[in-house]
Order: C-alpha cells, then structure tokens, then sequence
C-alpha cells in the first residue's frame, strides 16, 4: 500500500516536476510547482515526519507559491507565452542533465547505505525541544540566527520591493 | 663613476632636465646636448679602450660589477671588448643624428626626445652588459619606447604597425627568455654557481644536449629583431610608419641588437648548438639574403625598399655568424656597423624627400637631383655604399664576410656562400632603380622646383653618418685589426 | 728603381676629384676645366716619365724586365689572406699608364671645347678624373682584390658618366644597364677571387703569376666537375673580365654606353673600361697559360673570336655613328682577348701577348681618335645619325683629315698603327689555329668595310643642306685630334715585342710579310666595297640590304639580343621571381604572422563570448564540467 | 520507512527532481521561472536530507532541523528574490533574462 502510494507520488511528481519546467504558461508552471510540493509533503507524511509535512505545506505550497503567483500576477502578462532556450541549448542541456542523472544513480547505487530497520515516530515536541535546546547537539544558535535572517529578509525585500519613489518630473 | 656606466647615466640625467623643458626650442637643444655628450664619451672611449687595451689583455675591460639581485645571482656587470666599442660608436652617432634629424619635431617634442633617448639607453646598457640578465633587461628597455614612438609620432597605419612590431618583439623575447633561462640553469654544470655572468658561463662546459634544446631558441630570440626570414615582416611596416628619426635609430642600431646578441649569447656561450644547428640557419638566412634584396626590386615606396634591403644586409650579417670563423665574424660586425650608417643616412634622406615633397612613392617622384642636389647626391653616395663599392664600408664588410664563408669547405656552405654572393648583382638592381627612378629623368612635378633647399642641421646629420661609412671603407684596418683582436677568444672557445 | 713617385699618377687624379667633387658648387667652370687638364697633364707626363726610366734606364736587368712593387696592408682577411695596396710595376702596367694617362689627357683637353656651357661642367671634370683614377689603380694593382676593387670604381665612374645625361630616360637606362651587365660579370669574377684566394692562399699577382710558384705548381689541387677548382677561378674571373670587356655575350651594355657624352664614349672604349678586361686577362697570363695546360685560354680564344666576328656583323648595318664605333671597339677587344688565347709563353711564342697589348695600344690611340672625331661631327651637326650627315668634308677638314687617319689604322693600312698590331694577331692566329686566323682575316675585311662606310658617309656622299652650317670645332677639340692623329700614325713603329712579352723577356717580332700582305688585301677590298657602295649617294646599298633580307634585318637589331636580355631581366626576373616575391612577403610570410596576431584576437572574441555575463550559462558550464569531471573520475576509478 | 521502499527509489527520485530543477533552470529565461526551477531543486535536496536522515540515523534529528532550515531560507529568499523582480520590472518593465544584461562584461 504505502508502495504503491510512494510510487504514485513519485510518478506524479516528476511528471509536474517536468510540466512545470517545460510549459509556456508562467501561471500553469506555479500551479505545477505547487503539485510538486504537495508531493514532497506527501513523502513527509509516509516517512511519518509529520511536522515536516505541515511545514512544507504551510511554508511552500501556502507561502512561496502565493508569493510567486502574487509577483507573477504582477509582473506577467498572462496571455504571454513563455520565451524557450534555442533547441540545441535544450538539447545540450537534456544531454547534460541525463549524465549528471546517471552520474548520480550510479554513485548511488554503487554505495551500500547501511540502512537502520526503524519505525520510530517523531513528535514534533521532539523537533521543539531540539530546536531549542542549547545542550549538547542542540541548535538554538542556527534557530536564533535563522530568525534574524528572516528578519532581514523580511526587511529587505520590503526595502527592495519599494524600490525610489518615482520623480514625477523625470517620469513625464 | 666608471666610464661605462656613464652610458646610462648620461641619457637619465638628460631626460631628467629634458622634463623641466617647456617647448621645441629648449628640448632639443637639451637632447643634442646629451647626444654630444654621449658621441664624445663614446669617442673617448675608443682611445681609452686602446691605451687600455695595451696593458690589458683580458677578455673585456672596464669591468665593473655590483650584485643587483642576490639570490638569483643576478649582477649589474659591465664590460666591453671592441666589438661593443664599435657598436657603441655607431650608437651614439646614430642617435645625435637622430636628434639633428628631428630638429623640426613640433608634435609633443619633449615627450618624443624623451622616449628617443629611453630607447637609446636600452642599447647602450645592452652593448655594455657582461650580465645575460641585465642585458635581457635592457633589451627590453630599448623596444618598449619603439611603440611609443611610431604608435604616437608616427604615420599611416602607425597602431597596427607598432602594434605588430612590439608583439613580434615581444614574442622574440619570450623565447629568449627561455634560452636565457636555460644557459642559466645549466651553468652549474661544471659545479659552481648557478651565474648568469656571460665571461663566467664561458668558461662551463654547458651540457650538449642542453646546448642543442636552447641554442635555436637563443638565436631565433634575438635573430627577430636582426630580420632573420621568415620573422622579418615587422620590419617593412615598422619603418614604414615610424618617424624619420625612430627608423634610423630603429635599423641602424636596434635591429643590430639582433646581430650582437646572437654573436655574444647565442654563438659563444652555445658553440656545440651552433655547429649542431648551423645548417638550418643558413638556409633561412641566404633565403633572407636574397629574398630580401629580389623583394626590394618590386617595393614602390622608398621606405620598403630599405626595410628589404635591410633584410638581405643583416641577412648576411646572421649568414656570416653562423660561418663560424674569424673573418666572417669580423664581416659580420663590420656589416653591422657599415649597416647601421648607412640605412640611417637613407631613413635620414627619404625623411627629408618626404617632407619636402609629401610623398615617398618612387613612382611619383622624378628629377630630384636637379631640384634637390645635396640630398640627392648624398642619395646617390648612400645607394653606392649600400650596393657595397669600394671605398665604402659596405665593401669591406661584404668582402669579409664572403672571402670567411669560403673558408669553409663544405659545398653545402658554398653553396650557400655562392647564393649570396649574387646579392651584389640584386642590390645594384634595386638601388639603381630607385636612383634612377627617383633622383634622375625628368623633374615630374613643377611643385618640387621650389623644393627647401638642405638645412645646417640636416646637412650635419648627414654628414655625421657619412664620415664614418668612408672612414671605414677607405681605412678599415684600425677597425677590423679592433674587431679582429676581440674576436680571438671566441674562436677559441668555439674550438 | 725607385717607384714610390709612381704613387702620384693615380692621386692626382683623385685629388682632383675631391677638390672638384666636393667644391663643385663654387668653382667656376673655366677653372675646373683648367685643374681637370693640368691635373691629368703631370700624370702623363709622370708616367711617361716612368715609362722612359723603367724601360730604358731601370727596367731591364740582364734582358729580363723586372717588376718592382711596393705595399702595404690594407685590410686582414686571415693570417695568409689581406688585401694589400700598392703600385706593381712592370711592363703592361707602364704601358697601361701611358695609353690611360694619353688618352684622358687628349680627353680631358677636348672635353673643355665640348662640354663647353654645360650645367655640370665641374661635375663632369670630377667625374673623368675619378674614372682615370679607377683605370691607374687597376693597372697598378698589386693583387686581384685590388684589381677588383678599382675595378668596381671604373664600373661606378662609367655609371655616373654614362648617366651624365640624367634627365634624359635613355640615359639613365643605358647607365643602369652598363652597371648591372658588368656587376654581373663581377659577380663571377669575385667568386673567382674567393676561389683562387682559397686555393692559393694569395692574392697576390707576384706568387700567383710566377710559374714556379706555389698557385701553378699546386693547380690540380681540387676539382669540381671534371676541372680543377683554378680553372674554374680562372673561367669566372675571365667572365669579370668578359663583362668589362664587351664579350659575348656580355656585350648589350657597350652600344647603349654611347648615351654619355662623347668624351666619356672615347675614353671608355679607348683607354678606360673596356681594355680592363683585357689588362685583367694579361695580367694573370701566366696562371691562364699554366693552370691546366691553357684550358681556359682555349675558351679565351673563342669567345674573342666569335665576339670580333659577331660585332663586326652588326656595326655594318647601324645607323648612328657612335654605335658603329661602339660595335668595332667590341669587335677589336675581340681580336685583343683572342689574340691572348692563342698566346704561348715563351720566346716568340709569346708573340699573341704581345700582338694583343700592343693592339690594345694602338687601338687606344686610334679609337679615341676616332670617338673624338665623330664626337667632333655631332658637335657640328648636332645628331648622332649617319641620314643627318654627309659632305661634310668641305667643312670640316681637319676632322675629316684625322679621322681618315684613324680608319685607315683600324683598317690595318700600312703603315699606320693598326696595320702593325693587327698583323701580328694575325700571325699569331695562325700559328696556332687556322680557323680563327681565317675568321680574324674576315673580321678585318669587315673592319675596314664599315668604318669606310661611315667615313665615306659622314664626309662624302650626299651633300646634305644644314639649317646651321657646320663649322670645325674649336682648337681645344681639334688639339687632340691632331696629336692623336700623330700617334695613330707612328706607334706603330715601335718594337713592342722588346719590351713586352709574356714571360717578360724581350724578343724579335718579324713582319710575316704574305701574312701581312693578305690582311692588307683584305682591307683595301673592304675599303673599295664601301668606296663603291657609299662614296657617292646611290642605291646599290639598299639593293644589297634587301638582297640579305632577314639576315639584315637580323643583324641591324643587333641579333636581338637586348630584346632577349630584356626579356630575361623584365618578364623573368621582375615578373617572376621578383614580383611574386614581393607579393609572397605580403601575403603569406607577412599574413603568416598577422594571422597569428588576428587569431589571438580572433581567439579573444570567442572567449569573450564564452564570458557572457548569463548566470544561466556559467551555470551550464559549471554543471556540464562537473558531471563531465564526474564521469572522468568514475570512468577512471573503476 | 516507507514499506517496501528502498532508500534508492527514494534518492532515485529526488535525483530525477533535482535534474529537472536544473534544466528548468538552465533553459528558462524567465526570471520567475528560474525562481521555480531553484526551488524544485531545493525541494529534493530537502527530500534527500529527510530521507537519509530516517533510513540512516532515525535517533538523531538533523536532517529534519536542516530541512526546516532550508525551508526557512528558502522562504526569505523567495521573498527577496520576488522583491528584487519587481523592483526590476519597475526599472526597465521586463523580467527576461536577455533584458538584464546590462552588467554583462
């Protein structure tokens, strides 16, 4: 069962990945993305990281793909077609991409992964208290920092985002 | 401060006052100071290096030596014998006519003597270097201001032609650098030191192998600038555009560094290579010898044929280094002299042709003798020395270069000798078209009938370089018996 | 004898060329004429002088004629090898002083009432006294470099001459061409001295001609193509001498010499240049005779002959007079070298040496009298061609008077000069091959037909009316002609086999009387021809030209041989090698090098664009590098 | 643990992911789509780290803070990145690559 769903989801998701890399359409290729996500979060929750998949489904499919389909709504003339690589570019790119692939796969499958049998469950208390533990092995440093980044970049991008005020004069 | 060193530091000191000059006037005054200056220390020195020379009998006088960089041994040396003495000559009469013949530079003057005279101590400080370092540098020193003077004070295509001129040179010295560095690296053979003091090197017994791998390119080094075939076409674009006064000093004197340095570096410090590799330099340089002098039969404009005829002269000059013998040898450097005159009296005489009539297409020229006869003449007697007639340098040095290659008794190398000869046939073709071309027949233009007669200073440049071509061509035994005496140790080394 | 005052016959001149050369702006012509000819006047007088001590008083020892030298060192090729300076004197070279310094004198005071008004009278002086300066120093030389290098000077001072003129196209061509032909002909003859100088060790004239010296007793020392290395030497330097001498087929450069002034046209072919070949020849005699039994004189022989019989030929068809003497000195200096070639050593086999210096002797007199004299008529009439002459007899006596005298001598009439020279080649000839007698006999039938035929056509024939009547020139022209006409008349008298021979030794010449008396036959039918055919204005020449057809129209264009060296020289050496040479520099060596420089630009474009500033590229590359290094590594680790 | 499935259909998978991400990102030229591309690439890298550290170390909990981490700055960094295209859209009214080449060379 939990197979067939993982292949389901596999299948499903490259396809999007693909669709979403290869359509024209600016706004299909954000709702193709958005598949891919949800996808993700899918393995999330068949690997029982439960909070994991609520992140991601928070942060990426609510968050970003608002965010990207805001600034394309903004920015994009929907009605446009998307400007593709020349053909050899693609192709040469596809060649590239197919070798890295088996580049990977036979690095992968070469290496023995000394797999751990488990079924163990984590609560996302776990994930709390580790987050913010300052022991031994904790992470409260990169959290803290984490959060000012985001501070900043919260900032930031409402500073780029505002950009000049545009002179009226120069603007006639 | 040693007489020698007094070669370098005289040209700083004159483009130090040179730069508080304010105009034309001034700057050239202080330029012919300096060149006046340098011409009697180089005369001077003539006389001193015979009085010397009485009481010292050693490789090269004068010596002086102060270590520059330690730790690759690298020392200021300095040193001459009567090779460097003549070349030193030639040099410093070269440059103040030079000097007389820019008289009139009102383009950027200061700036223009300045980087005449940056050029003129490049070769100085190369004819005086014991040092392979110290001379490397200096050579460098004399072709950088090439680009400047004939991309800035020159004509026509002038980027691309100094453009050309510098980056072949500049190839040139890469190579040679390699040489360079290879005798250096295997100067230790015999156990000492790692040196690059030439009279030292001399002395170890450099690997043949070594010998073989760093003799071509040593000599191809520096046998570019001395116009070695195939390597000589900057030179027709070079001079062509170049002012008057940078191709005089360009092909009397740089174009000589060539000859002198594949003499002093090339030949004696590498003679296994040399026999080794003699034959294939024989061949380009006797294809240069008449390839030369058959392209200047068809160039139109004066300063190609020069520049051709410059390869066929210095073609000779490589020609007879590589004969390995003492008479070639003294050929070889008398032809340098005698080339050095006489193709910066023919730079000096077509810049005059060409600033009064504006042009320096034969073909549009006719009659000057009768509207210009001085320069004319004087025309006529360069083009006389050139095609090598008695009574003119260019005899001595042929005749000695030729009766040295037929001491050789390979017929490969008679051959070759034979070829070359035929060059004084060729050159009398060339040189007596363009006389008759250009100087005699009808006056072909009414405007050259009120061509500006010779001024003083360009009657005195072209003096200055006459005297010496007839000196040497009517007495040439004080100079040959002078070249004679220093080449004795290299043909010993070579043996 | 005491010769270092010798040294002065040659350094007047030059001196003179100095002072004029050098001062040419500011010396007023009447004085330069006056340097030029007082200069030349104390040479000859000097070397008469000599002449008279070294062969009456000094000269011979026991009747041998000594040779005296004195040098000195003038340039070091190797231990053994240097060039010296120096006087030699000994028979030939006095009796070359004389003929050169006669001869330049009677030039040099002819020249004065000829180039009388010219622009570059000064100059012109300066020029004779360096070209006589040249033709001392090579008679003097002790050495073949010597030799070669006054050689040079001589073929430089007849370029300026003959291209005194130099504003005239033809001129200039005419200078070119007599540069370029000799310095050919130089060409062999300086690897002709490099090969003896290596051979031999030496230059100089005294070990190489001395027949038990080291050069000839060592000859065979090397060979080359079936000849030892000296005869190969001794073949080149003669081509030097062939060149200088208007041999065949070296000879294009004689006739278009007449470009120059006249003057220079005499002491060119009677004094200066073209007797060089000749004086270089004589000169190493010995060594020709010695080296390899005389191998080269054999072609000495031949192609003097066949040069007398060749020019004779064609002087018979031309039409401007100084051609015609320019083809009759060639043909002469064709008798001289064959005269040579047919030389034995000893005793009165000598005989051909000395009938050749002594032709050389008279010829000078008698050719010089005979340039001055026609230069006297084109003085007159203002043209070189015989169709503007004629009749001019009644106006010009004395020329006409003196220049019958000089064709009479080149005719070989008793007893004028030729005569005497002209029979003893003659004789000389037939000792030793028939066949060249016989061609030497026909020559100087053909020798008195054409110079009658511009005599009987400058001064008889038809009468021509002249736009200026001709008068005689003026006595400093006519001075010369009459001393001249002297000399033409009597050297012949003097017995040159007792003093000149080639093993210096003199000897008994005798008339070889039927010998004498063919050649003389022969010469007058020549003469009669030229009376019949051109005393009177008639047609019978015409017919006969016609009757000859292509040979005649052959011959008058000289057998082509301009055209053919024209043909080499242009369309060859210009258009084939020279032109493509050019263009060869240009496009390939100079483009080989350009391109260079261009494909490093050309290179740095590309590479530009590589650098396109596009993330997603650089993104590429990176990524494409990395699996492509990814794929190397594993490709390699297992 | 996914039953039956092995750690290499999973890495297999995100490997497949991560390739698509990259060529999307190599051959868009839309400045927003490239941005999709760098966040599908990031999305496998998350999966991977996720996935190794269950079926490797399940004690431990690295590779899920990482993840959150990487999905932390993901997030500002989309909010930059969106910020950055309108401000450029503002300037010069595009947000195509081949307009932005201003700062080439």
């Amino acid at each position: 069962m939990e197979r067939i769903l993982f292949y389901l989801l596999a299948l499903n998701m490259i396809s999007f990945a693909i669709a979403a890399v290869s359509t024209r359409k600016m706004l299909r290729s954000v709702i193709y993305l958005l598949f891919v996500l949800v996808g993700v979060a899918g393995i999330f929750f068949l690997i029982d990281y439960n909070f994991l998949a609520a992140i991601q489904l928070t942060v990426y499919a609510g968050g970003i793909i608002v965010l990207i389909i805001f600034s394309v709504l903004l920015v994009h003339h929907i009605e446009l077609k998307l400007e593709m690589a020349k053909p050899k570019r693609q192709i040469a790119t596809v060649i590239a991409c197919l070798l890295g692939i088996g580049l990977f796969l036979t690095t992968i499958y070469s290496y023995h992964f000394n797999v751990v049998e488990n079924n163990l469950t984590t609560t996302t208390s776990d994930i709390g208290s580790k987050l913010l533990s300052y022991g031994e092995g904790g992470f409260i440093l990169p959290f803290e920092v984490i959060s000012v980044l985001l501070l900043a970049a919260m900032i930031g991008a409402i500073i780029i985002a505002k950009g000049k005020k545009l002179n009226p004069k120069t603007h006639t | 401060m040693d007489i020698l060193s007094l070669f370098i530091l005289v040209p700083i000191i004159s483009i130090t006052v040179l730069l508080f000059t304010k105009n034309l006037r001034q700057a050239r005054i202080t330029a012919m100071i300096g060149s006046i200056i340098q011409l009697s220390m180089a005369i001077n020195l003539v006389f001193s290096y015979f009085k010397e020379r009485a009481v010292n009998d050693s490789l090269m006088v004068f010596t002086k030596d102060i270590v520059w960089f330690a730790p690759f041994n690298i020392h200021y040396s300095v040193g001459v014998d009567g090779i460097s003495v003549a070349l030193l000559l030639l040099t410093s009469i070269v440059v103040l006519a030079g000097v007389f013949i820019s008289w009139k530079m009102f383009d950027l003057p200061k700036e223009f003597f300045i980087s005449l005279i940056v050029l003129s101590i490049g070769v100085y400080g190369f004819f005086i270097s014991m040092d392979l370092f110290t001379m490397f540098v200096f050579f460098e020193i004399a072709v950088i201001p090439m680009y400047l003077l004939i991309g800035i004070w020159g004509s026509g295509p002038r980027e691309f032609s100094a453009m050309k001129l510098t980056l072949m040179l500049m190839g040139a010295s890469a190579i040679l650098l390699i040489g360079i560095l290879g005798i250096y690296f295997n100067s230790d053979a015999d156990g000492g030191a790692l040196t690059f003091n030439i009279l030292e090197i001399a002395k170890v017994n450099i690997p043949i192998e070594a010998q073989k791998l760093f003799f071509p390119l040593t000599f191809v080094g520096f046998a570019v600038i001395g116009a070695l075939f195939p390597f000589h076409t900057w030179s027709p674009d070079g001079h062509a555009s170049a002012p008057t006064a940078v191709s005089m000093l360009h092909a009397g004197v740089l174009m000589k560094l060539g000859g002198y340095g594949v003499f002093r570096v090339a030949m004696y410090l590498l003679p296994e290579g040399a026999k080794e590799w003699s034959w294939i330099f024989i061949i380009l340089s006797v294809i240069g010898v008449v390839y030369g002098a058959f392209s200047a039969i068809k160039q139109t404009d004066l300063k190609y044929i020069n520049a051709y005829s410059s390869v066929s002269h210095l073609g000779l000059v490589l020609f007879a280094l590589l004969m390995l013998n003492k008479t070639a040898w003294n050929g070889a450097i008398i032809q340098s002299l005698s080339h050095g005159f006489m193709t910066a009296l023919f730079f000096a005489l077509i810049g005059m042709i060409y600033e009064r009539t504006h042009t320096r297409n034969i073909a549009e020229l006719g009659g000057l003798l009768k509207v210009i006869p001085f320069i004319s003449t004087i025309y006529v007697i360069a083009g006389l020395a050139s095609l090598g007639l008695p009574g003119f340098s260019g005899f001595v040095a042929e005749m000695n270069i030729f009766v040295g290659a037929f001491q050789n008794d390979s017929l490969f190398v008679r051959i070759a000798t034979i070829l070359s000869v035929t060059v004084i046939v060729i050159t009398a073709v060339y040189i007596l078209r363009v006389v008759g071309i250009m100087l005699m027949g009808p006056v072909k233009n009414v405007a050259y009938l009120k061509l500006e007669r010779v001024t003083w200073f360009e009657k005195l440049g072209i003096l200055l370089l006459l005297v010496p071509i007839v000196g040497i061509g009517v007495a040439p035994l004080w100079i040959s018996n002078m070249i004679l005496e220093s080449l004795q140790p290299f043909i010993q080394g070579l043996l | 004898m005491n010769i270092s005052y010798i040294i002065l016959i040659p350094a007047i001149p030059l001196v003179v060329f100095l002072l004029l050369g050098i001062f040419n702006q500011r010396i007023k012509p009447s004085v330069s004429g006056y340097v030029g000819v007082f200069g030349l006047l104390a040479s000859a007088l000097m070397s008469i002088y000599a002449a008279y001590q070294y062969f009456f008083v000094s000269g011979n020892v026991d009747g041998v004629f000594q040779t005296f030298s004195q040098k000195t060192v003038w340039m070091n090729f190797t231990d053994s090898l240097h060039i010296d300076m120096g006087i030699l004197i000994d028979p030939i070279s006095v009796m070359m002083l004389i003929v050169v310094s006669v001869v330049s004198l009677m030039v040099h005071i002819y020249s004065r009432g000829y180039m009388k008004g010219d622009d570059g009278y000064t100059k012109f002086f300066a020029f004779l006294s360096l070209f006589t300066f040249s033709m001392f120093g090579l008679v003097l030389a002790t050495n073949l470099f010597q030799i070669y290098i006054f050689w040079e000077l001589v073929g430089v001072s007849s370029y300026l001459l003959i291209g005194y003129y130099y504003t005239k196209t033809s001129a200039i061509a005419a200078a070119k061409k007599a540069f370029v032909v000799t310095r050919f002909a130089d060409f062999g003859f300086l690897i002709g001295i490099l090969i003896v100088g290596y051979y031999t060790g030496t230059f100089d004239f005294e070990t190489l001609n001395n027949p038990e010296g080291s050069a000839i007793l060592n000859w065979a020392s090397s060979s080359f193509m079936g000849l030892s290395a000296l005869t190969w030497a001794l073949i080149l330097i003669f081509m030097g001498g062939a060149g200088k001498s208007a041999m065949f087929p070296l000879h294009i450069w004689l006739p278009d010499a007449m470009e120059g002034p006249t003057p220079v046209s005499a002491l060119i072919h009677a004094a200066t240049m073209v007797v060089a070949g000749i004086f270089l020849v004589a000169r190493l005699f010995p060594m020709y005779y010695f080296v390899d039994n005389g191998f080269v004189l054999n072609i000495v022989t031949y192609v003097g002959a066949f040069s007398a019989l060749f020019a004779a030929i064609i002087a018979i068809t031309q039409t401007d007079i100084k051609r015609v003497l320019a083809f009759s000195t060639m043909s002469q200096l064709g008798y001289m070298m064959l005269a040579l070639g047919v030389s034995g050593y000893d005793g009165h086999e000598g005989v051909g040496f000395m009938a050749s210096m002594f032709h050389l002797f008279t010829h000078a007199m008698f050719k010089a009298l005979l340039f001055l004299g026609a230069g006297s008529v084109i003085h007159a009439v203002h043209s070189n061609y015989l169709k503007d002459m004629g009749g001019l007899r009644k106006y010009m006596p004395i020329t006409n008077t003196t220049f019958l005298i000089a064709a009479l001598a080149i005719s070989g009439v008793p007893p004028f000069a030729g005569f005497w020279s002209k029979d003893e080649i003659l004789v000389a000839a037939f000792e030793q091959d028939k066949l060249i007698y016989f061609v030497g006999v026909f020559v100087a039938g053909l020798t008195a037909f054409y110079m009658f035929r511009i005599y009987f056509g400058i001064f008889w024939g038809k009468d021509n009316t002249y736009e200026h009547t001709p008068k005689e020139s003026p006595l400093s022209m006519t001075f010369p002609l009459l001393v001249l006409a002297f000399l033409s008349m009597t050297v012949g008298f003097i017995p040159f086999s007792e003093f000149i021979s080639p093993n210096k030794v003199g000897f008994e010449a005798h008339l070889n009387y039927p010998l004498a008396a063919v050649a003389t036959v022969v010469g007058l039918i020549g003469i009669a021809l030229a009376w019949v055919f051109y005393k009177k204005e008639n047609s019978l020449a015409d017919k006969w030209a016609i009757g000859f057809g292509m040979f005649y129209k052959w011959t008058s264009n000289k057998f082509y041989f301009d055209e053919i060296y024209m043909f080499v020289a242009k369309k060859i050496f210009f258009k084939r090698v020279s032109e493509p040479i050019a263009k060869f520099d240009r496009k390939y060596v100079d483009g080989t090098m350009v391109g260079i420089g261009n494909t490093t630009v050309g290179t740095s474009k590309k590479i530009k664009g590589l650098q396109s500033g596009r993330v997603q590229d650089y993104a590429f590359a990176f990524i494409a590098g990395a699996v492509v290094i990814g794929l190397v590594f594993i490709y390699f680790w297992t | 643990m996914i039953e039956g499935i092995s750690i290499y259909d999973v890495l297999t998978l995100t490997t497949i992911l991560f390739f698509i991400g990259v060529y999307g990102f190599l051959t868009r030229k839309n400045l927003i789509s490239i941005l999709i591309s760098v966040e599908m690439i990031l999305n496998a890298s998350v999966v991977n780290f996720v996935i190794i550290n269950k079926y490797l170390y399940p004690d431990i909990l690295q590779g899920v803070i990482f993840s959150i981490f990487i999905i932390a700055v993901a997030a500002a960094e989309t909010a930059l990145a969106v910020a950055i295209i309108i401000n450029l859209y503002r300037q010069i009214s595009s947000v195509e690559v081949k307009d932005t080449e201003v700062m080439k060379y």
